[in-house]
């Protein structure tokens, strides 16, 4: 059934009874072409554009919790291209251009809204390393402002500027960035491709990754094994889990990040905005919550939940950011499993086995990304070989020594 | 040579000590504090340290396995400094500290409630006993801990944070004076 | 509606009349009053509007759980939106109003919603909204967000304290109900350390709406008097106002102490509001039990009132709730209150009671029971005027003013499942009880099921002292008690659905969330417990589905045939109840967002006119301004020219600096840095690079010799704090056999220096030492004596700056004295201070690299130190990993220097470097400027750049390019050394 | 945990007195090949259970440790000073 406005009149009219199910729950099949594991945002969008892009619908995507019980659910709904390295910045670009289209694309209204992203300065090297990355946007013909303190307390003259521990020195602001609702990609994903014929199964864990002469033949589940002809990985946080099924060591860290909603408010922040000192970055969601996070608590875990020092700090950076927030009430704390890699950059390609493929790494930036990895992914699993936008994403690059570092924190994730 | 005038301008010497009825805080004049580092297995240094120190002038307080900071209440010369390094090594070695870090006086009836507010250690008398020693955050602010009285605590402090520690302490104890 | 005060009763102080507004209009209440009670008191029962269907609501609870009674309290910079009526203390001249409607409460536009739920229902807005694209930001989601959100937040900063602080005991009560009390007595008659907590301002929970009697005392007495008794040990702290927030890893508990949220005029040597980490051995959760709604049409009408609510009104607050009452139960919570409002003399007009025959004994009241019966619907507007009551498929109007509600019992655990753990459905209890067996953490009383004040009286008793048990502690269980006159209310059968339903039943009052939109839910295919509440947002509003979460559970199973243990529930989260950012914070903000680091040297260049800039935690002296100068840059230029010309003294005393000693010291040192250290004499200085493990450059820094055991390293600022971590990494992980020992000196020593052809004159004045060319040559480090042995120092013939130069160490606090020293000392030969931007500039004229350079994914071939890499040595940090292809590849970006053609013209850091005449394309990207300034030594602006395979491009003509300012200056790429290449004059 | 790090030199002390560097994995030695050298740099097993992490009590005694978690439960099995073992492979 394709939502409008007029399939809502009908409906109400008739008392809502007529709407259908947004997706199937079908009984797992024997076999299919294309298994996804994991069904949160990546896994959902592959299924999504090897259908609609390249016609493979005999697609399955295992889920072993509720649809985007993982990160797709959780994250703090960021979108924004405003990345340095030529490895990742046409690769963000390309998704931020999807997801202008997507709504329509997909017909599910996932509250896409580019409400602006602004990063603050507050050392004349931090500035330097925006203008810099600003620059290479602009290369990339990305939009991409730099914003000088004064254009910054026009523009939002309620952070603290006086006062302050690090002054504000300027800001990089991309106007296409903002915010999209997280539910609703995954929903508008999983419908998209239900509709077009891939089996999404919720409830159904993957356990065990069958192999025979050097293939994966299927793979073993909660509700039994399932064979298919290529194995897809995009289980983000539990990449490593999955991976060792198949006898795979990843350069990669499970780490919990922690994120925040306050209690409903009228508009009180329209764009979203990061603080260059600490750790905070802020964002309010169409129902009113201001939705904020910080750094990842440091440790490796795979545990939802986070701890109340990095809850402090988190709100301490807050409340320097923007002083009025002190009588604002935090709501709910949740935390997420992110695959952090050893360089901060996200790997998609194929693995020593010949038709196991992995999408994976993406730490906490991979909720902007969902539509450029899915399309991405999909066309390496179609077509064999990488979408060019996403060829630095590769699994040798560690041992190659080609590393794709924005930061410069080297081989260790908790400093991503 | 020209005539220079030479004097110490310690750490928090424009500072006026607090007083009251809860807390007071004060900093004792400059003295000494050495940081004495063996191997970290070495089982006899402290007994070591403290016969080759004299235990009426030094009082010793463990930092870490191996390492002790000794704190007297007057200065020591470099000689003096030089004198005891020849003492101790190769066993122990002296690194002088008197400069770098800073002495905080914190007593009163209500100095374990105000230290609650930057400690997460536990400073009941029963665990924290007197001549108890830690080093531990207080605030965001790394410091070493010595219980040297039931009410009455002693802290060093990094003497580049030195001021933000006092002051910190003044909002600390803001509410029981 | 009418409710109103009662002539006596309740344990307000009627002696202390308080005045206070709601929506402009004063009001009086008394000490003791909730904001909620004296509205109802005094008789304003429409109190706020609904999120969504702006439905006129009135107050519901008498507690945190509250969904409906949200208002904004204070202005300016204490406003504080979305705080509960029900839990704010009354106080002299508290100032309320209501939120969400326009233009007033009592007529609302946005109430015309209602008339368009049935194409507003669960998740309407993901299928709409979508076309023309471009109106979803510029139309659509403006409204929404503006339709959205509760109160109005404010901007302002907030004029008031808040602090934080740990407490440590061996076991934590949460709640100071009947329960809790009894534990919290049991535990500190014992002897134990004892925190108590809860999050009402009197101890006492459900005692303080009993009207049983314990022992000799009517309950609430009972109360204050185990109150006392806690507050008179010195063993037991009774935290009220208080709410524990959290459970963390560790047993660490969060809590928030709401110490002058009650008071009009805060005192200014106390937060408002404090932030305990308590950190348990133990803890009893003695919580209680959320009374649950029941989900009928229009029960969200003003006037209906969970019936523990109205209860507390009436005995607490000596409120009753109006003047013909009904009461609505499914289990005997509802004859408790009935009995106490005939002892006020308001007989109800019915008890409606979905069990037959199921009086309790215990009551012997006259009021009206409906046995077998629901309410299928409540009437009226902005005030309750009737219900339906449903009985034997008969409907019956019955006209009534107030309606309390019971649907059973909630056990409150969330606490409990803050950490993983899943609660179980018990159908025995029909209620979720916590998950069983977890270390640290027990509870009794009503939040374990238990019913009834004797039996949650004893629980308290005994959990208490069976936790004390494995303390080690020997408590003596004393009885309290007996307990008479308890209308104890059992577990009762729930009643999810409710039969003949014609208006709106809500399940989620603040989220509008009805009966229908979870039938929708589950229909859409969202019937998994944590969809249904994502898509209809049922338990997402300010209370977190206190009150609604179970019902909600309760409805899914029912309509997918299955028991609520197949449901189950969502996640428990923190935070319990709703915390401001001011008490998370604490003091932790604005200035004094993070520690400030002094200069041993701070005054003198606070005295020398220095203007600081932040450089991590340190403020430095950037430059010095002189009178007469026109801006910055002019005082750098001078600064920069008089260093080359005569000598300059700068404060380089926020370098790290570490000790190190011990047999193995140059072994340890030639193993961390890539460079070759073996052989470094005594009385020498060398530059060092240090790799991590990946190859990349981690830090750099010069190390001395001071002693066959004793080195004197220094780090850049910004990584000494990290390389002191690595250091010891190295020390104790990687090679504990060697004997190498380390302190950090970093704040010992004040550390300046001087730099320029005039410094050794100059420092010659005041140092004893004969530092003479030959007596210490360039790289010599030694101790040194200085004003005739007054003063220790350390001189390090080292120089950033290209000059001869000299950096010296003094005893921290004889820095100033030095520095004035070496100021008159060095009057007549021309010495200034400069600053940070004057050092930059000098190294930049030099090629000398910074953490500009050093950025994490520089190797050292990169920036022109491939040889220093040692072959020779068979292992340092990093050596393993650095001959991979990438790290060797010929377009590696490389440290050049770079010129503008047109030496006038300006460009600055941050801009990219293009071939000539190359598009600007990504693929055409040649590298960026890292560090730029204006070079007053060669008249131009210069820069040092990273530019791909750049060693070998010196002279080539390149774009500066930098879009983002517009600046795309022609230039060229060379030698990073800008001056003196040779290096003649280091060693004049 | 990771609230309370149950230091043995210092005792209980909160998270934020510490450092977090990654799993305790012993250095190779320095002829161990590339192959190793990458394994140790970059690869984890990064299980969901028990694991040994280095951290560091920066704000107190400046040893590091070897922190035995579990990574789901956060449960604190073992906490002893990473000299110790590394001494004994030594
Ligand atoms: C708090 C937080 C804030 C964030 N903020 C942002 C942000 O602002 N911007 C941004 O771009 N990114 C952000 N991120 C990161 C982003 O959410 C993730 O990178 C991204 O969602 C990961 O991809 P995914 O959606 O496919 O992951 P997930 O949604 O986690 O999908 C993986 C799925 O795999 C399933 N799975 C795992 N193992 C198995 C198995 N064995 N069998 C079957 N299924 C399995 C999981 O249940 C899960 O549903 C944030 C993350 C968090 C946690
Ligand atoms: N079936 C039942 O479970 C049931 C039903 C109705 C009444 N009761 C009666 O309720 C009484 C139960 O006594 P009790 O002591 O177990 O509960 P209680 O409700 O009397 O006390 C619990 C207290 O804990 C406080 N609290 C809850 N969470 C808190 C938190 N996170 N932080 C701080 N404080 C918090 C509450 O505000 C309350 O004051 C008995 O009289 C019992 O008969 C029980
Ligand atoms: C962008 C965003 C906004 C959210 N807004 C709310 C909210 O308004 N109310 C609420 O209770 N939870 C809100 N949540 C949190 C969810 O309830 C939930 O905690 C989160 O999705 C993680 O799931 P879990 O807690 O079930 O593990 C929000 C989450 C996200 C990602
Ligand atoms: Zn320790």
């Amino acid at each position: 059934m394709r939502y409008s406005a007029l399939s809502i009149l009908m409906n109400g009219l008739r008392g809502n009874r007529s709407w259908k199910p947004a997706w199937r729950e079908p009984e797992p099949k024997a076999h299919y072409d294309v298994i996804i594991v994991g069904g949160g945002g990546h896994g959902l969008a592959t299924a999504y554009y090897l259908a609609r892009e390249f016609g493979i619908t005999n697609v399955a995507v295992l889920e072993k919790g509720y649809l985007g019980s993982g990160n797709v659910g959780r994250n703090t709904t960021i979108i924004r291209s405003n990345y340095l390295l030529p490895g990742n910045n046409p690769f963000y670009e390309l998704s931020l251009k999807l997801w202008e289209g997507l709504e329509q694309d997909f017909n599910f209204n996932a509250m896409v809204s580019q409400r602006g992203v602004l990063n603050l300065c507050h050392s004349d090297g931090q500035r330097d390393a925006f203008i810099r990355r600003g620059n290479a946007m602009r290369l990339h013909g990305v939009d991409a402002e730099f914003l000088d303190r004064e254009a910054i307390r026009r523009m939002l003259p309620f952070l603290g500027f006086d006062n302050a521990r690090f002054p504000i020195m300027g800001g990089l602001l991309q106007r296409r960035g903002g915010t999209v609702r997280h539910d609703a990609v995954a929903w508008g994903f999983a419908r998209g491709a239900d509709m077009r014929g891939v089996d999404i199964i919720q409830n159904c864990e993957v356990t065990g990754i069958r192999q025979e002469g050097g293939r994966v033949t299927g793979v073993e589940t909660s509700r039994g094994f399932i064979a298919c002809n290529k194995l897809a990985l995009a289980a983000a946080g539990n990449s490593s889990r999955v991976a060792a099924m198949a006898g795979m060591k990843l350069p990669i860290e499970s780490h919990v990040l922690q994120a925040f909603v306050s209690e409903g408010l009228k508009p009180y922040i329209d764009c979203v905005v990061t603080f260059g000192v600490g750790h905070f970055y802020i964002s309010q969601s169409d129902k009113g919550g201001l939705v904020f996070g910080g750094d990842i608590d440091g440790y490796n875990s795979y545990a939802q939940r986070g701890n109340l020092a990095m809850v402090e700090h988190v709100i301490e950076a807050g409340k320097t950011m923007i002083p009025g927030l002190s009588r604002v009430r935090v709501l709910r704390s949740w935390g997420g499993i992110m695959d952090m890699s050893m360089d901060g950059s996200p790997i998609i390609d194929r693995t020593h086995i010949d038709n196991l493929y992995l999408n994976a790494g993406w730490c906490y930036g991979g909720f902007k990304a969902t539509p450029a990895s899915g399309f991405c992914f999909a066309h390496l699993l179609a077509r064999g070989a990488p979408q060019e936008t996403a060829a630095a994403f590769r699994l040798d690059r560690f041992a190659r020594g080609y590393l794709i570092d924005e930061d410069g924190s080297g081989a260790q994730p908790n400093l991503h | 040579m020209p005539e220079f005038q030479i004097s110490r301008r310690p750490a928090l010497s424009d500072k006026q000590p607090v007083t009251g009825p809860g807390i007071e805080i004060s900093t004792p004049p400059p003295g000494a504090i050495l940081h004495a580092l063996a191997q970290p297995g070495d089982a006899g240094a402290r007994g070591f340290i403290e016969s080759a120190l004299m235990s009426d002038i030094f009082s010793i307080r463990p930092v870490s396995p191996g390492q002790w900071f000794s704190v007297a209440d007057d200065p020591l010369s470099h000689a003096d400094f030089r004198n005891l390094c020849e003492a101790l090594e190769p066993r122990v070695d002296l690194v002088d500290q008197s400069h770098g870090r800073t002495r905080i006086i914190v007593q009163g009836p209500q100095v374990e409630a105000m230290l609650a507010k930057g400690t997460a250690i536990d400073l009941h008398i029963d665990q924290f006993t007197v001549g108890s020693a830690a080093s531990t955050l207080i605030g965001h602010v790394s410091a070493h801990l010595t219980r040297t009285g039931e009410h009455c605590f002693e802290i060093l402090v990094l003497r580049s944070f030195a001021e933000n520690m006092w002051d910190d302490l003044v909002r600390m104890s803001r509410e029981f004076n | 509606m009418t409710a109103f005060r009662l002539p006596h009763g309740g344990l307000i102080d009627r002696s202390r009349p308080l005045s206070f507004s709601f929506d402009g209009k004063s009001m009086t209440g008394f000490a003791g009053d909730t904001l909620a009670s004296a509205l109802l008191a005094n008789g304003r029962i429409l109190v706020g509007r609904s999120f969504k269907y702006h439905r006129p609501r009135g107050i519901l609870t008498a507690g945190s759980a509250e969904p409906n009674a949200l208002v904004t309290v204070n202005t300016g910079g204490r406003t504080e939106p979305n705080t509960l009526a029900t839990m704010q203390e009354l106080h002299e001249g508290l100032r309320a109003a209501s939120q969400n409607r326009w233009p007033s409460l009592a007529f609302d536009i946005g109430a015309l919603n209602g008339l368009l739920s049935p194409f507003l229902g669960a998740g309407f807005y993901y299928k709409t909204f979508m076309w023309p694209a471009a109106f979803w930001e510029k139309l659509y989601e403006p409204l929404i967000r503006r339709a959205a959100g509760l109160g109005r937040a404010s901007h302002d900063a907030d004029p008031d304290d808040y602090e934080k602080c740990w407490a440590h005991c061996d076991l934590l009560v949460i709640g100071a109900g009947a329960t809790g009390l009894a534990a919290a007595l049991t535990a500190g008659r014992a002897g134990a350390r004892v925190i108590v907590v809860d999050e009402h301002p009197v101890a006492g929970g459900g005692l303080l709406s009993e009207t049983a009697i314990i022992g000799t005392q009517a309950a609430a007495d009972f109360a204050a008097s185990c109150a006392t008794e806690l507050q008179s040990m010195p063993n037991v702290r009774l935290l009220t106002r208080t709410t524990v927030f959290a459970w963390y890893d560790g047993n660490v508990f969060g809590a928030v102490e709401r110490v002058q949220k009650h008071v009009g005029f805060p005192a200014p040597n106390l937060p408002v509001e404090r932030l305990w980490r308590i950190a348990a051995k133990q803890a009893l959760l003695a919580t209680g039990a959320e009374e649950r709604p029941l989900v009928f049409g229009g029960n969200d009408i003003p006037g209906v009132m969970m019936a523990g609510a109205m209860r507390r009104y009436l005995n607490c607050h000596g409120v009753a709730p109006g003047h013909r009452v009904a009461i609505f139960t499914t289990n005997d919570s509802g004859y408790g209150l009935a009995r106490d409002l005939e002892a006020a003399g308001i007989v109800p007009q019915a008890i409606i009671d979905s069990r037959r025959d199921a009086i309790p004994d215990s009551y012997s009241g006259s009021a009206r029971v409906v046995s077998g019966a629901v309410v299928s619907d409540a009437c009226g507007r902005k005030s309750l005027s009737s219900i339906s009551v449903l009985q034997n498929g008969k409907s019956e109007e019955l006209k009534v003013d107030a309606l309390a509600m019971s649907g059973g019992f909630s056990p409150v655990i969330h606490l409990a499942c803050h950490r993983g753990g899943k609660p179980q459905w018990s159908d025995e209890h029909a209620a979720f009880l916590a998950p069983s067996s977890q270390k640290g953490l027990a509870l009794a009383g009503a939040a374990d099921g238990t019913a009834g004040l004797q039996a949650c009286l004893e629980a308290g008793v005994s959990k208490a002292a069976a936790l004390l048990g494995s303390l080690g502690f020997t408590a003596k269980p004393q009885a309290l008690g007996p307990v008479e006159g308890d209308i104890a209310a059992g577990p009762a059968k729930p009643l999810w659905t409710i039969p003949g339903i014609r208006e709106k039943a809500f399940v989620d009052f603040q989220n509008d969330v009805h009966r229908k939109d979870i039938t929708l839910a589950t229909r859409e295919g969202y019937g998994h417990v944590e969809l249904a509440k994502r898509y209809t947002t049922t338990g997402m509003a300010t209370d977190q589905g206190k009150l609604s979460n179970v019902n909600a559970i309760g409805l899914l199973a029912e309509e997918r045939g299955v028991s609520p243990a197949d449901v189950g529930t969502t996640t428990f989260r923190p935070f319990y109840s709703p915390v401001s950012f001011g008490a998370l914070a604490g003091a932790t903000h604005g200035k004094h967002f993070m520690p400030a680091r002094m200069s041993p040297l701070h005054e003198w260049a606070k005295k020398n006119g220095a203007e600081f800039v932040e450089a991590g935690l340190w403020y430095r002296s950037a430059w010095f301004a002189r009178d007469g100068e026109s801006g910055w840059r002019e005082s750098v230029d001078r600064e920069a020219l008089n260093v080359r010309k005569n000598a300059g003294l700068c404060d380089v005393s926020t370098l790290g600096k570490i000790e190190i000693t011990g047999a193995d010291a140059a072994e340890f040192i030639n193993r961390v840095y890539c460079n070759a250290f073996l052989k470094l004499p005594v009385g020498k200085a060398r530059y060092g690079l240090m790799l991590r493990e990946d190859g990349f450059i981690f830090d750099d820094g010069t190390t001395s010799r001071l002693e066959e055991n004793r080195y004197f390293m220094t780090t850049t600022t910004a990584a000494a704090i990290a390389t002191m971590n690595h250091l010891e990494f190295c020390a104790q992980v990687l090679w504990p056999g060697l004997d190498v020992r380390l302190a950090s000196v970093t704040d010992q020593w004040a550390q300046m220096a001087v730099a320029g052809p005039k410094s050794r004159a100059i420092l010659q004045q005041i140092i004893d030492d004969d530092i003479s060319n030959d007596a210490f040559p360039y790289l010599a480090a030694r101790d040194v004596s200085l004003f005739g042995g007054q003063v220790h120092g350390r001189l390090f013939r080292i120089s950033f700056s290209g000059e001869l130069a000299f950096e010296l160490a003094v005893l921290a606090d004889f820095g100033e004295a030095t520095a004035d020293a070496l100021m008159q000392a060095g009057d007549t030969h021309g010495i200034q201070p400069y600053g940070v931007e004057a050092l930059s500039v000098l190294r930049i004229e030099k090629g000398h690299v910074t953490h500009s350079e050093i950025n994490g994914t520089a190797v050292p071939a990169d920036l022109g130190f491939g040889r220093m890499a040692s072959s020779a040595k068979a292992d340092f940090i990093g050596k393993h990993m650095l001959s991979r292809d990438g790290l060797s590849a010929r377009d590696r970006l490389q440290l050049v220097g770079v010129m503008p053609l047109d030496t006038t013209a300006y460009f600055r850091s941050g801009a990219h470097i293009l071939a000539k005449d190359a598009d600007a394309t990504l693929e055409n990207d040649q590298g960026h400027v890292t560090s730029s300034c204006y070079s007053p030594h060669t008249g131009s602006h210069i820069g040092l750049a990273l530019v791909k395979g750049g060693s070998a491009r010196h002279g080539e003509e390149i774009l500066i390019w930098n879009a983002l300012h517009g600046e795309y200056v022609p230039g060229r790429l060379c030698d990073p050394v800008f001056v003196d290449p040779a290096n003649s004059r280091l060693s004049m | 945990m990771a609230s309370l790090v149950p230091c043995p030199h210092c005792g209980l002390r909160p998270k934020e007195e510490f450092t977090i560097k990654g799993a305790a994995l012993p250095r190779p030695s320095p002829d161990a090949g590339a192959d190793a050298w990458l394994d140790h740099v970059y690869l984890r097993d990064n299980p969901r259970g028990a694991l040994d992490e280095f951290w560091h009590h920066t704000s107190g005694c400046r040893r590091w440790l070897i922190v035995s978690r579990d990574t789901f439960s956060h449960e604190i099995s073992a906490c002893r000073d990473a000299a110790d073992p590394a001494k004994e492979r030594s």
